[in-house]
């Protein structure tokens, strides 16, 4: 269903904001994912550029209303070109107390503060740990406040529904939607149409949804209150094209459906579930009129297992997994890497080290990418950069991995993955294609399974059911040739310098860097992942406060772009912000010698724009 | 069709390198000769295996083969076969590539039903890195690992395969190279994944641990042999094998009668008999069953994903991307 | 001495953070009740556990615990108990991680018999990563990861304990706390590992997968209590269990008399009755045996390792590291 | 027992010669891994220095006679400081003609060739590929070849021992060893009192050994051509004390149960068997009467998860395995890294990546070492440099595990682990002592497990059985005080931070490192690992040929002894032989920014002392 502007409602005499960053807030069962996902939706109907953040509890469900147990949703929506979720909401939905204690210190001076009232009642507040009412105590002073007793407000909007008890209370997400819808001027279809699309099945759902949601539009216009704090955000001045609102686990199952096709093979993709990798396995099962399989394996081992027993015979084998997992496939990585069979390894990256903070997230597992692996045992990484980019990141894998027959890794992270971003749909006429050539007969004598294309260094696939081309593939070193095992020194030695200069050679076969550049810069920011948007965001931000900064964000990080090092060359500093303790740099300075500087940040969130845009300031002015 | 070939033709150019008088040379020799008769495509014949002696196996096959890493070939077999249904899947494993690095894999593969033919190599060692007790090895075993005994209570690995849901589960000798084509012919017609566990003599590191089952002196009072539909005697007859509460015994048929002794049906759904007689020993001492212990039809898993997938396509259509793409509410922006 | 706790003592200070219903809580509840009894030092007691909603558990408890690696309990704990035997050393699971990543830690601290107790939390489900099917759901079952259903047969935890040679096996469920620290008390006695598998209700993502058993409607014809030394009868003694041909089978008692129940006797050596036992239900559906199925006795293996030490002690005299430095020959330059 | 030097006999006119090298070549069955080690052993006692290098076939046992089935063992010894088991044999024993063909073309020109003629009949000459017979067509010109006919004479020598069959011709590795003996002046009570205590059980046998090798000295006595090749190579010039002859694997273990000692506390040893880490485990294994619990696990997971839970009750928890088997402990690790226990990781490297080269030595998993682990997750690593050293470092990494409550990975290789060299035995009295304090009560209100020293920022270390400690650790990020479970953002930075500074620490409490200086040297070699005695050789023979190069090598890789920058700063030239492909030089080009040099070498096999030397006048020669 596409959504045309022309259903957006008139202007009024609303304030004009260029751009605004909500943040619902409240309960784990308070519907605050839900409520964020579908005010996403209708922004995205309205026009504007968006950015969102999800921020769920900690795994464990706490108890209501605790600090623990708060489920937050952030959506920065724009006019212009925005690349975050935003660094502190203009606008915070608190439904209950600890929602407000938990969010309230990030909100900006002055913000506007959404509140159920009915929810701050002593309980309540002695569980968020408030001492006396902050409504009450000075608390939220400086702050535009819009109080309303949701509660009841809900269960009158909903007492004709049908829906009971418990039930009835579900509803009040959609009246806090209904009452935000007002105040940015939101088409209430978009929300309705899903409503009804949604609980079609139960019709008294529906019926609460709807009446609570028009309850809250209708409060907006009939309260003083809200009256007073609406706004306009004008629609963005996208490029033309079909839009869609994307989270990276979505878009990296699609672009991995899509790398098959290129290739014209069938995908494999086994897991074990994991947070925040599981909803790539969820999502790849719901598509299996694809020809896709999907395989829920008894560990991570096993997983990456059957991958390779799936690429062995002719299948694009996937495996998705996060930190933790990846520390357990290394065994059979190297395997793949020594059997020389493609292969890819998706990291959905979270908090480390061990289980960490698994809902959290971070860019810390780059090294163990590279490096992790027994023996001299490199491999492609290819990192993508935000929701939408991680489709082309996962096309770009599958590529790689079946020109140059090696397992590949491909790194997103829970930031992506579950953030969401709107996202001009390719035209499915461009989507790259690159068929799969299996060997398919005999060249001379012998069939040589590691003769190598003197090009690309690979060797040729073979698969099970081809006649003649009968070979054995395996963990021991292999003759150079003939594949056997083979203990002989020197050829180790040539094999090493094989698989070595076979993953180099992919430079080859990558673009250029592009810089954008300042022409004079002193500083060159270098981002690699999920930090693009922040980065970018930050380096903009700079340059309008008439600073000279120049920007590259890297896809490759083994091997790097064979210009990576001369453009390094180009400026006097180079600064590296990373949300881990460093890693690319070390790997910048490692292979270029530069002095780069590292930037880190590891408390499971992403950059905020202010903070590269600080630090790059900072660095200018260092000596 | 039926194809045309010899033992030969299953040979590999590489050459054989167990220590001589190993039983792993019988059991390759009888694999070939099963497969020169099987009438399975070569180039559809896939031999998996994980790190061991007994690993080795898929190079001196001219199929294709993999020589993966310790324990894991259980998994990598499921993936081949999972992708490939059409392919005859193999895994040759040891007692301790199977039974101790590899064990999750192993009980996963047979529950799972997936088509894979699991041959176990037991010698009661772990012969490759020299001669270490195994999960096999009986307790109170003295090697380098432990010089004072091992403490370790074995596997009965049929028990373990039974326990673990397994819906074919055998048990021959390496010697015995008719009983071992007997077995590896039953686990290719079985639909789903298949267990054979066979006694291999590791004349190195594990010299005669079988030899209550092979000496001439005394292999006829300690085989007990499982046929299908037969009363389960042996001995030359003199001694059988009876149920009671549960459990196997074995009686003397000469004092009890033959009417005491169980007749064999390995195709009964319930485990439990075959449990039990698997029972009757705790590794190849005294009376010892070889046959097939289970042998029950449950859909394999591979069959079943090719039809999940086929429902699928029949009910949507096939894969349109571009659709998908447009999952989450699509606007245009002009 | 037995010392005076109370449920408190065994209660950390850690807010309780399962969903509201769920049934970690009565288990939890059930597990500091006989801790309280039990007369175990605090400062003794270590539970340990991998990752998953159920593996929460160490940390409310007032004990040493180690909140582990997905999978890994049974082996971090039979470290555990290997080096200090006088520890009771507990191990929590749910399916997922002790079944599915971790089944050969387990199979093996089971064939070993190393002193620890499995407490295994079956809600048929992985909880903690919402809601995936786990290798104890049914066959069929639709979640997020199975939209057309799972394809997996399920383990039967009881049949796979006994078929790796487990010397302590109980089934219990949450809701019944008596039962339960029945099962908690009987496996503390035993010397040695001990499994205890407990339905537990994920009221979140796999509600009332138990409800055979506990709902008041149909309870007393699904629960089949197994009691040492008793004929296992059920339904008020309408039916009950009888023995034939190594299987169990479900016999109406009027009909049939009592003379064909079975009576129940967890401490035989062969552990083939308690597997047809555990083949009464595959999964918590129709009469489904709950109890102690299998209770024998074979030496601890921490025990045996202390005494291979003291052997070797009075054997050689206490360790002396300036002789070991003399194993090979040495020679003196002045 | 000791064995004094008055036992040699007296010298006669022998060829004088300052060091020589002998290798002992046959078929696997041959028994050469024990004439060498028998050999070592009257060497020892005769007073020279040495040092040895077995090579095994590759792991399965190939058909006698083939160039695969050989089987060689490499002693060098000499009067003066010897370093390496010598690069190109002076004396080859050949029991066979594959033992020929696959040796021949490392001997010195005009070396000695000692070949057990009644081997060189056709079937053998075949297998071993030899079209003619060497000895006739010209292939031994130049060499100095004694040849015996060895399986006859010792059938003769044993035939009255009471030996039969195919035991008869096991004792023809004693009848060369016997002619060797001869050769080189060897006391022969050293070898005849070995026989009588291993065989003592065995009469037969003990007599047929002794026989042959009697029959071997004596035919080297009366044979002309035996008569003319007889060398004398003085006792060597070692510091005086107590020797032994030590193989790495040994070592290391008697390093742990030293480190237990020092700390007092029981060792608990888990591993699962893998080339070439096994021996570690059953020498272990054989000291139950020191308290010592080793454990045979069912995987290389289980074993460091069994360790790590032997440590959290208050064991030295210890884990050996080779490069395989460190990858698949990298999750358990991680885990070992967050509950800040200590742990020791043995990894007996071997050539890679995956199953790669089993029965051969490489340095090449420094990397996954260092980066190996998902998350920021540093560690101690320390590397033993040879057979005797690795004693020491095992010490070392017991201190430091149990000082900074830290997992620590201990390299070693199969180079250190298989071959030996002659070992001054420590004094009992002067080994370290490093008693561990465990925490016994409560300090201030609350027990705190994640309370740390302010030096070493170690927590306390409080075992079950202290009543008032009970606490919870595990792998979820901890409150930097409390130790539970904690999602807040700048908590898990600052204990990341914690995590690099404690480990950071450790440099404080390590030596400076010593440079072997050249004054003005242009080069500087860093080393680490099992190179240290091919490196010092060949820089030793560089100097002597008046280049000026300066030497160091590394014990501890992570971190870097303080003062690493500086001394490495002080060179224009820095290179750093490894074998691998340059994985220490990466860390020193990250670290230090200098343009390290890397020279690698993955062939399996150790360098040269020759290498080494040829690679340092080229880098020097280098403009
Ligand atoms: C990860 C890993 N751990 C350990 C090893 C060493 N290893 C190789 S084979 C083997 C056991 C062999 O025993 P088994 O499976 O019984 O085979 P057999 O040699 O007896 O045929 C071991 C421990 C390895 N190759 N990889
Ligand atoms: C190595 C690793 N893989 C996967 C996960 C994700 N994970 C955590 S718990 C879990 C399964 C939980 O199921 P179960 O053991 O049945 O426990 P429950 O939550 O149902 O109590 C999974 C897959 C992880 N933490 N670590
Ligand atoms: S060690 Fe044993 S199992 Fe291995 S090849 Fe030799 S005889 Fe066979
Ligand atoms: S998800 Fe299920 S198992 Fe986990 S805490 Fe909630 S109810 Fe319990
Ligand atoms: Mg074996
Ligand atoms: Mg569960």
């Amino acid at each position: 269903m596409a959504i045309t502007q022309d259903s957006a409602p008139p202007i009024s005499d609303r304030e004009r904001r260029q751009r605004v960053v909500i943040r619902f807030a409240g309960d784990s069962g308070d519907g605050m994912q839900l409520a964020g996902a579908r005010f996403t939706d209708a922004s995205a109907a309205f026009g504007n550029d968006l950015a969102t953040l999800p921020n769920f509890p900690a795994e464990i469900r706490a108890p209501a209303g605790t600090l623990a147990g708060v489920s937050a949703f952030q959506i920065h929506i724009a006019g212009g070109d925005i690349l975050t979720p935003g660094d502190a909401p203009d606008v915070l939905v608190a439904m209950n107390p600890a929602a407000l204690k938990k969010n309230l210190d990030d909100v900006m001076p002055g913000g506007v503060i959404v509140i159920n009232t009915d929810s701050f009642e002593e309980r309540n507040l002695a569980k968020a740990g408030y001492e006396t009412d902050p409504r009450e105590d000075g608390t939220l002073d400086g702050y535009n406040v819009l109080a309303a007793p949701m509660d009841e407000l809900t269960k009158e909007a909903v007492k004709d529904s049908g829906v009971q008890g418990r039930e009835v209370l579900r509803s009040k997400n959609f009246f806090a939607l209904g009452a935000l819808a007002w105040m940015f001027d939101r088409p209430q279809e978009t929300t309705l149409d899903w409503v009804a699309e949604k609980f079609a099945a139960k019709p008294e759902v529906l019926a609460a949804n709807t009446a609570a949601f028009k309850a809250g539009y209708n409060y907006g216009i009939t309260t003083e209150a809200f009256a007073h704090s609406t706004f306009e955000v004008p629609a963005a001045d996208l490029p033309p094209g079909e839009y869609t609102n994307v989270v990276g686990n979505q878009t990296i199952a699609w672009g991995l459906i899509a790398g098959a096709q290129a290739a014209g093979i069938p995908l494999f993709y086994a897991s074990y579930p994991i947070t925040p990798a599981s909803d790539v396995l969820h999502e790849l099962a719901r598509h299996k009129n694809f020809g896709i399989k999907t395989f829920q394996a008894e560990d991570e081992i096993a997983a990456v297992g059957l991958a390779l027993g799936a690429a062995f015979v002719g299948h694009l084998g996937v495996t998705g997994t996060s930190g933790p997992g990846v520390a357990l496939k290394s065994e059979t990585i190297s395997l793949a890497l020594m059997a020389e069979l493609p292969l890819i390894i998706l990291n959905v990256q979270r908090g480390g080290p061990s289980t960490g903070l698994p809902t959290k997230t971070e860019q810390s597992d780059l090294m163990m990418s590279i490096h992790g692996r027994h023996g001299d045992a490199p491999l492609p990484v290819i990192a993508a950069s935000s929701p939408g980019d991680a489709f082309d990141a996962a096309i770009e894998a599958c590529r790689i991995a079946i020109k140059y027959m090696t397992p590949v890794i491909l790194l997103s992270d829970g930031y992506i993955g579950t953030s969401s971003e709107p996202w001009l749909l390719p035209d499915s006429a461009n989507l790259p294609s690159f068929p799969t050539s299996f060997a398919t007969h005999i060249e001379g004598k012998e069939f040589m399974p590691y003769l190598r294309d003197p090009e690309t260094l690979a060797r040729p696939w073979a698969v099970p059911g081809t006649p003649g081309l009968e070979h054995r593939v395996g963990g021991l070193e292999k003759d150079q040739l003939t594949g056997d095992v083979s203990y002989d020194p020197i050829n180790h030695e040539v094999m090493t310098l094989l698989r070595e200069q076979k993953v180099a050679a992919v430079a080859n076969d990558i673009p250029d860097i592009e810089v954008e550049d300042d022409a004079d810069a002193e500083l060159l920011v270098v981002g690699w992942g999920s930090t693009y948007s922040a980065t970018r965001a930050g380096v903009n931000n700079t340059r309008l406060e008439g600073y000279k900064v120049a920007h590259i964000h890297l896809r490759h990080l083994h091997p790097f772009a064979n210009n990576l090092g001369e453009v390094l060359a180009r400026y006097p500093k180079v600064l590296v912000p990373e949300l881990n303790r460093g890693q690319l740099s070390r790997l910048l300075r490692a292979e270029f010698l530069v002095p780069a500087i590292s930037f880190s940040k590891v408390q499971g969130l992403p950059f905020k724009a202010a903070e590269i845009k600080d630090k790059i300031i900072e660095t200018l002015e260092m000596p | 069709m039926t194809i045309a070939y010899t033992r030969q033709d299953f040979q590999s150019d590489q050459e054989v390198r167990w220590c001589p008088g190993c039983g792993d040379y019988t059991i390759l020799a009888s694999v070939q000769l099963f497969m020169a008769d099987a009438g399975i495509p070569k180039e559809n014949v896939v031999f998996v295996s994980g790190i061991g002696c007994a690993a080795r196996f898929p190079y001196y096959m001219e199929t294709f083969g993999m020589h993966s890493v310790h324990g894991r070939a259980p998994a990598i077999a499921t993936g081949i076969a999972a992708a490939r249904p059409e392919l005859s899947v193999w895994v040759v494993s040891g007692d301790g590539d199977a039974l101790s690095i590899g064990g999750n894999h192993l009980i996963h593969a047979l529950r799972r039903n997936v088509n894979i033919k699991i041959l176990l190599f037991n010698n009661q060692i772990y012969g490759l890195t020299k001669g270490q007790y195994s999960p096999t090895s009986e307790a109170g075993k003295r090697t380098k690992s432990s010089p004072m005994g091992s403490l370790d209570h074995p596997f009965n690995p049929v028990s373990l395969a039974l326990g673990a849901e397994a819906t074919f589960v055998a048990r021959t000798l390496d010697m015995d190279r008719t009983h071992t084509i007997e077995m590896l012919t039953a686990a290719h017609q079985h639909q789903g994944s298949a267990f054979i566990e066979i006694y291999q003599n590791c004349n190195v590191f594990n010299d005669k641990a079988f030899i209550e089952l092979t000496a001439k002196e005394s292999r006829d009072e300690n085989q007990i042999r499982l046929v299908q539909g037969e009363k389960v005697l042996f001995d030359g007859g003199k001694k059988g094998v009876a149920l009671e509460e549960g459990r196997a015994f074995i009686v003397d048929v000469e004092q009890y009668g033959e009417d005491v002794v169980h007749t064999h049906d390995a195709t009964v759904d319930d485990p439990a008999t075959a449990f039990a007689l698997s029972r009757l020993a705790h590794g190849p001492h005294g009376p010892t069953p070889l046959g097939i212990f289970r042998n029950v039809e449950r859909p394999a898993y591979d069959d079943d994903m090719e039809r999940q997938i086929a429902d699928a396509t029949e009910a949507k259509g096939p894969g349109d991307l571009a659709s998908v793409l447009r999952t989450n509410a699509t606007w245009t922006v002009d």
